[in-house]
C-alpha cells in the first residue's frame, strides 16, 4: 500500500501559516519551517522572534540590504521592518523560555503521540550533536507545532508511539503538520485534523499509533 | 497579540478581577504609573495582592489605594518612609499583610517569573530573618537562599513612549522596575506620555518590546 | 571615661573617601554615607553606582536641573553626567549581586568583630521593618565599608562582639569609619587602622571585641 | 577602573594565561571578535576552553585557534555546521572535549555568572541527554533541571562602539552573546568599530557599562 503524494513544502508551509492565530509572536526553526514565513502577509499582524535577539524580523534582504550586523537564526541576512527591537541571547531565551511566544514551529526527526519530539541528534554513534536553540523553543512556546513529511525515506513512519532518536523536549508538541495529514498529538489518541491525498484508513494502516478521526 | 492602544485610563484597567496580584512599578515617583493607579481605585478590584518596591506616600496612589482597604498584602522591599502613614497605619492595626524583599530579590524573583526559571539560588539575606525558613544550599563554598518567582496577574508600568505595536521606551531611572514587570505578569498595562506610529522608535533603545505589552494609554 | 569629640559627620565622609581607589564604581547608600560624594574629585575617576538603576551618577539637581525621571536611591533629584547608563532593576541588583562593584559605604546600627552588618531593623516590636537594597549591597560589593559613630546616644558601643540587632549580611564589612576611630573587622582581631581624638587605650576599655593596634 | 583603551589587538589580549575559560561573543559573524580571535591566536595561551555559541567555522576565526591545538574543550549550542570540519575533525579524534549546551542555557548560566546566582532550575532539556544526571526537582507541577554557572576568565567581545569610559553600544542582531559574556568573565575585553569621547553615546542606548569592560580596542 502506498500513500499518494500529498502536499509539497511549500503547501505544507502554507497550511501551517493558516493556523497561525492574526498577530501571534512566532519563532520558526531553521530549515524548512521558515518557509512559512513566505505564507504570512502582513495584514496576518503576526510578529517573528528570532532566537539570536530581534522582534519583528523581516524578510531576507537581498542586494544593498545586506547588513551583517543582521542576521536570523539560520544566519542569512534579514532585514528590519518599522517596530522591530533588539536585545541580547539571555533576554531572548528569557522570552522563549518565559512563555511569551505564542507558536514556535520546529522540523523533526520524530515526534511522537504523546507529544515528544526529537530534532536534534540521530544518536548515530559518529555523529556530532548540536542542539542550538531546539531545547529551549520546544519547552518555550505556548504551543509548538512541528513540520516534517511524515515518512522518512525508507518509508518509516516519523509519527511513532515513542521516539527512538534523543530527545529535543518531552509532552511539548500539539500538533503536526505532514505532506499527507494534520495531527493533534498530545492527547490520549492522536487526532487526524486533515488529509491530503490519503485517507484516514490508509494512515491508520500505516501508522503505529492510536488514531481518532478528527 | 500586539498591544492594544487604549483611549481612556478605565478601558486599560477594565477587567482587573478581585484577589489579583498586581505589580505596580516605579522607584518614588519615577516610573510610578499614578494614572493607572487612579484607575485601579475607580476600577474597584479588591482583595489585591501589590507587588512595589515602597507601599504608598501620602494620600495618593497607593496610599489611596490601601486606604480604601482593597490590598490584602504588600510584598515590597521599603514600606517605611517619612510619609508611609497609611500603610504604617493599617499594617500596626493588621489590617495589611506584609512580605518584606530585600530589593534586589525582588526584582530577580519578578525576573524569574518572566524568564521561565523554577527558583535560583541566591546568597541575598543568608543568615538573616529574611531568609528564615527558606532552604539553603551550600555551592562552591558559599551559602545561598533557594527563592522563588514572583508572578503577576497585572503589571501597571509606567513608561515614557510606546509605538502603536507596544514597543516601549522608557527615560532615565523611571526605568527601574518597569520592563522587569512588563514580563512577569499575564497582562501588561503601560501608561505612557506619548504614542508614537511604528517606525517612531529606535529598534536599539526599545527596553520592554511589544511581546510583553497587553494595553497601552497615553496619559 | 570619656572619649573626645572626633570627626564630624562631613570630616568622616572625607576620610572614608580617602581609602576608595582611583577610578573605583561605588554605591554609597542612602543618608550619611551620601556625603562621601561631596569628597571624591572629579580627579578621583571614581564611577558612582545607584541601585534604581544608574551608573556615573551625577551630584544633586538643582533649579531647573531638576528632572522628575531622574533620582538616586534616596528619591533625590540627581543630574546626568556625560559617560552615565541606565538600566533596569534586575540588572541593577544583578550588577551588585554580581560583585562587580569596588566598594559599597553603608550606614548601621550595629556591626560585629567578624564583620557582620546590622543596619535595617531595630528588632522593635513595633518597628515596620524596611530593607531596601541593604542586603544586597551588604553582600554585593567587593568591599564593603561602613561608616557610623562608634557610640549610640546612650553611650553603648556599636562595634560589638556579635550584633544584637537582626542582620542585614554575615561577615561581609571590611572597614567601618566611625567619628573616633576607622577599624578593620572580619579578622581574628578588630585593627585599629587610625584614631581621631581618642587613643588606643581609650577604645580598648570602651569596646568588648578583640582589638590590635594597626 | 573604567576601561582601558587599548592602542592594538596585542595590547587588548595581553596575558591570557593558558588553561584560562575563554567567553567569545557572536553568532554567524554578526558580533564576532574576528580581530580579538586572531591576536588571541598571535598570544599564544593555550589549553583554552572556549565557550561560544558555535565552534569555529571555515579555517579562521576560532577554527584556527582549534587547529593550532590551543583548545581543551569546546562549551557550545551548535558546533556542527556546513563548515565546521575544524573543531569535526578534532572532536571525531578525540583530541577536543564537547560540553553541548542548548543555546538558551548557555546565555542564562552566563548570565547567572555575572548576576552572582548560585544555580537555578531551569525547564529546558528535562527528559533529553543533555540534562542525564543533572539534579531535577518539580516545583509547582512542572519538572526542572539544576543548572549552574559558567564563567569566563575572559572575554572576547564584538560591539560596536565604546566610549572612553568603556560603556558599549552594539548594532543590530551583533548584540547577542556579547553582553551576557561581558558580565560573566573577570576580564572583559571588547572590541569595537570606534571609541568615541565620553557624552559620545546615549545613555540609554548603552547596553553594556563600563563597569563590565576592562580593555577596548578599535579594530
Amino acid at each position: 500500500m502506498t500513500i499518494s503524494a500529498g502536499l509539497s513544502k511549500d503547501e505544507m508551509a502554507a497550511r501551517v501559516a493558516q493556523d497561525i492565530p492574526h498577530g501571534a509572536y512566532v519563532n520558526l526553526g531553521i530549515g524548512q519551517p521558515t518557509l512559512v514565513a513566505d505564507h504570512l502577509d502582513a495584514g496576518s499582524g503576526v510578529v517573528l522572534h528570532t532566537e539570536n535577539g530581534m522582534l519583528n524580523m523581516g524578510r531576507a534582504a537581498v542586494g544593498d540590504e545586506v547588513d551583517g550586523d543582521l542576521l536570523n537564526a539560520g544566519k542569512v541576512p534579514v532585514v528590519e521592518p518599522p517596530g522591530a527591537a533588539y536585545f541580547h541571547s539571555a533576554d531572548s531565551f528569557a522570552m522563549m523560555r518565559g512563555s511569551h511566544l505564542d507558536v514556535c514551529v520546529l522540523g523533526a526527526f520524530q515526534v511522537s503521540a504523546g507529544g515528544d519530539i526529537a530534532n536534534w541528534h540521530t544518536g548515530a554513534p559518529d555523529a556530532i550533536p548540536a542542539v542550538g536553540g531546539a531545547m529551549d523553543l520546544a519547552i518555550g512556546a505556548k504551543q509548538v507545532f512541528v513540520m516534517m513529511t511524515l515518512f522518512a525515506k525508507d518509508g518509516t513512519p516519523k509519527l511513532v508511539p515513542e521516539c527512538t532518536y534523543p530527545l529535543t523536549g518531552v509532552g511539548c508538541v500539539s500538533r503536526v503538520y505532514t505532506d499527507v495529514a494534520v495531527f493533534e498529538v498530545g492527547g490520549p489518541e492522536v487526532v487526524v485534523v486533515e488529509t491530503f491525498g490519503t485517507s484516514y484508513d490508509d494512515l491508520a494502516a500505516r501508522l503505529d499509533v492510536p488514531l481518532r478521526q478528527g | 497579540m500586539t498591544a492594544r492602544i487604549c483611549d481612556t485610563v478605565a478601558e486599560a484597567v477594565d477587567g482587573i478581577a478581585d484577589g489579583s496580584t498586581v505589580l505596580v512599578g516605579g522607584f518614588g515617583l519615577a516610573g510610578m504609573p499614578v494614572e493607572l493607579i487612579d484607575g485601579l481605585i475607580e476600577q474597584g478590584a479588591t482583595d489585591l495582592t501589590v507587588v512595589s518596591n515602597n507601599a504608598g506616600n501620602g494620600d495618593t496612589g497607593l496610599a489611596a489605594l490601601l486606604a480604601k482597604g482593597r490590598v490584602r498584602k504588600v510584598i515590597c522591599s521599603f514600606p517605611r518612609q517619612s510619609d508611609s502613614y497609611v500603610f504604617d497605619g493599617l499594617y500596626r492595626e493588621g489590617k495589611v499583610e506584609l512580605e518584606l524583599v530585600p530589593q534586589g530579590n525582588l526584582a530577580e524573583r519578578m525576573r524569574a517569573a518572566g524568564a521561565g526559571i523554577g527558583a535560583f539560588f541566591c546568597p541575598t539575606g543568608v543568615g538573616t530573618p529574611l531568609a528564615e525558613g527558606k532552604e539553603t544550599r551550600e555551592i562552591d563554598g558559599r551559602t545561598y537562599v533557594l527563592e522563588y518567582p514572583i508572578r503577576g496577574d497585572v503589571a501597571l508600568v509606567g513608561a515614557h513612549a510606546s509605538d502603536r505595536m507596544g514597543n516601549v521606551v522608557y527615560r532615565k531611572t523611571a526605568r527601574n522596575f518597569g520592563p522587569v514587570m512588563a514580563t512577569a505578569a499575564a497582562t501588561t498595562i503601560v501608561q505612557v506620555r506619548q504614542v508614537v506610529e511604528v517606525g517612531g522608535l529606535d529598534p536599539e533603545k526599545v527596553v520592554t518590546p511589544s511581546i510583553y505589552v497587553d494595553r497601552v494609554v497615553a496619559v
